[in-house]
């Protein structure tokens, strides 16, 4: 078994980028893999709780509980969270905030990495 | 090195694909991707296809924009994404997303 | 002002980012625009489809099972049940080999529309005739 | 004096899509036209309160909140708002919440309307 | 009709600007777009500066990026936003953003 | 595992996504990363930037006057002084005719590394040298 860190960037809702991501995360996590998830720029909207999950949008929260069940870290980029108006008391719980150092020091103990830009 | 590309669009804005050196290059195809699969441009099927003969399209993309795995090129492998995570552990050690 | 007409031009391919879908949704709200308008007061868009746009909209979309949303196939079916006029761009079917019978249709859900594949020329008019345009 | 409507769909941060249409905004307001400006989509989080301020992004706050002093009519598509989690006692105070249909009205009375998609 | 249209990349992906028809058409540069303004490809100005003598560019977007009015090609008129709005209201009467 | 060295390839213009910038924040992080790894351990970023990437890095940036953020400049200074090896690709400076003395340097902030302009085939090597690639 080894570890994959993704790094995300392409914001929730719409973009399917995001729901790749998530899904991609579950599946390794699903074969016994440590994942480890970085959220940056528009991504970081996504660990905003009380996500209203109507049926023409997907929705972060649900999953982002669900993987983090699975032993799936997941951290937002402190800064691009705040700047979005997203304080930490308003997200979901079990989402680590830290800077970008917290992604190169996963990324140094990963057997795979996936980057993935976008917006 | 052995570099896996996931393509997730149809239209390429970056050259990188065409100029990038790999001893062994696999090319994933997600979302929007999947049209270099599936889709024939006036007839023609997408260049990328001639890159490498390690390519693979995601079936979760392919299905939901209303194809079939039928309509994949032959040349192209449909995997799901349990298989894309064992492509990346098992067949390459380097990964790009364009 | 009576009518005002409006072009919505798609021409960013469905399923990726989320403004080619939000295009149809806000078309279709021209349903209910009535609310904020004097008697005698619409807004009729045509929802235009052209280049990549013409892409992810064929039937059979799996949408709902596969990632928990709603599919543009069904948005699409929305929009011909509201009366909406879709135009599909023939010139670009043809080019990426979509059939015109692979686009949906609503007709067992009674609607009177069906989706109308029209050379480009057809779509320049829609804009033309238009007050606005309104690109996507 | 006219009327123009803008419809921005970009997110708020680092896309200067954002930043154009809100600059974009002032300078007719400040012509002493009428302007409405209508978020939906990615943009729809920029309506979140208390942003925080950092250098390195740009910020929707302060300009939102100067364009409606300016009496621009701003209004964010609650559906999209709602599905990333923002409610509207987390908004900014005088922008209004409503559905698509907001949009299509201010555009039957503007003489130009600039819709900006991109994400 | 008489179209201004922005466009705000230099790699554009969508091919309605070829296609389009107007009788008269402005095309307002902002953002990545002001490169087909200031910058040359292969020592090739843009072709989009063919399609029409009604071209503009955003002065704001071209200092932003470390570029001077003076790098602007000569068919292109630099403007400011005030002047974006004035163009919007007197120029053309519909809008698009490509 | 000792020093783990990344190649971060931007590939997109700066001042329109966020991303492209975003890299080269990221690529500054490796000065702090330390407090979350053994003694003896690093990361080593090499910053490299190909095709529409070259965009948007040239000096003059007048960007806190202009929209009130940090310039794109500023950004590769810092990158500089925190002694980062930034690689820009000589033959997309040239495809796009910006001359190598536009490249910003931070020499008067008492930097010792400069912006190196390469062949694409040095972006290539720090790509097949790297333990992993990180495309922008």
């Amino acid at each position: 078994m080894g570890t994959l860190t993704i790094g995300c960037f392409p914001g929730l809702v719409g973009n399917m980028t995001y729901d790749f991501t998530l899904k991609l995360a579950e599946a390794a996590a699903d074969k016994g893999h440590k994942v480890n998830l970085w959220f940056s720029g528009n991504a970081t909207g996504s660990i905003k709780g009380h996500q209203k999950h109507l049926k023409d949008y997907s929705t972060g929260e649900k999953y982002i509980k669900a993987l983090i069940e699975k032993g799936v870290e997941i951290c937002t980029c402190e800064a691009c969270t705040v700047a979005r108006g997203v304080q930490k008391t308003d997200g979901i719980e079990g989402v680590q905030w830290n800077a970008m150092h917290w992604y190169l020091a996963k990324i140094h103990s990963s057997d795979r990495v996936l980057q993935i830009g976008g917006e | 090195m052995k570099l896996g590309i996931f393509v997730s669009d149809f239209k390429l804005t970056a050259d990188t694909l065409d100029r990038i050196k790999a001893e062994k290059l696999g090319i994933i195809l997600v979302e929007n991707g999947v049209y270099h699969a599936t889709t024939k441009e006036n007839g023609k099927a997408s260049s990328l296809l001639d890159k490498t003969s390690n390519l693979y399209a995601l079936s979760e993309d392919i299905q939901i924009r209303g194809m079939k795995d039928s309509d994949v090129d032959k040349r192209v492998k449909v995997v799901n994404y349990g298989d894309v995570v064992d492509l990346i552990f098992n067949e390459y050690d380097k990964l790009a997303w364009l | 002002m009576g009518d005002v007409k409006l072009a919505f031009i798609v021409q960013r391919p469905q399923y990726k980012g989320e403004t080619s879908r939000l295009a149809i949704t806000h078309a279709i709200a021209y349903q209910t625009v009535e609310i904020f308008l004097e008697d005698g007061e619409t807004v009729t868009p045509k929802l235009c489809f052209v280049g990549e746009g013409v892409l992810g909209l064929q039937k059979g979309q799996n949408a709902m099972d596969l990632y928990g949303i709603t599919s543009t196939e069904s948005h699409m079916k929305n929009a011909l049940l509201v009366d909406l006029d879709v135009l599909v761009c023939k010139e670009d079917l043809e080019k990426y080999g979509i059939p015109e019978d692979a686009m949906p249709n609503a007709e067992e859900m009674g609607a009177d529309k069906t989706i109308q594949v029209v050379p480009f020329a057809e779509i320049q008019k829609a804009m033309d005739e238009s007050k606005h345009v309104l690109f996507f």
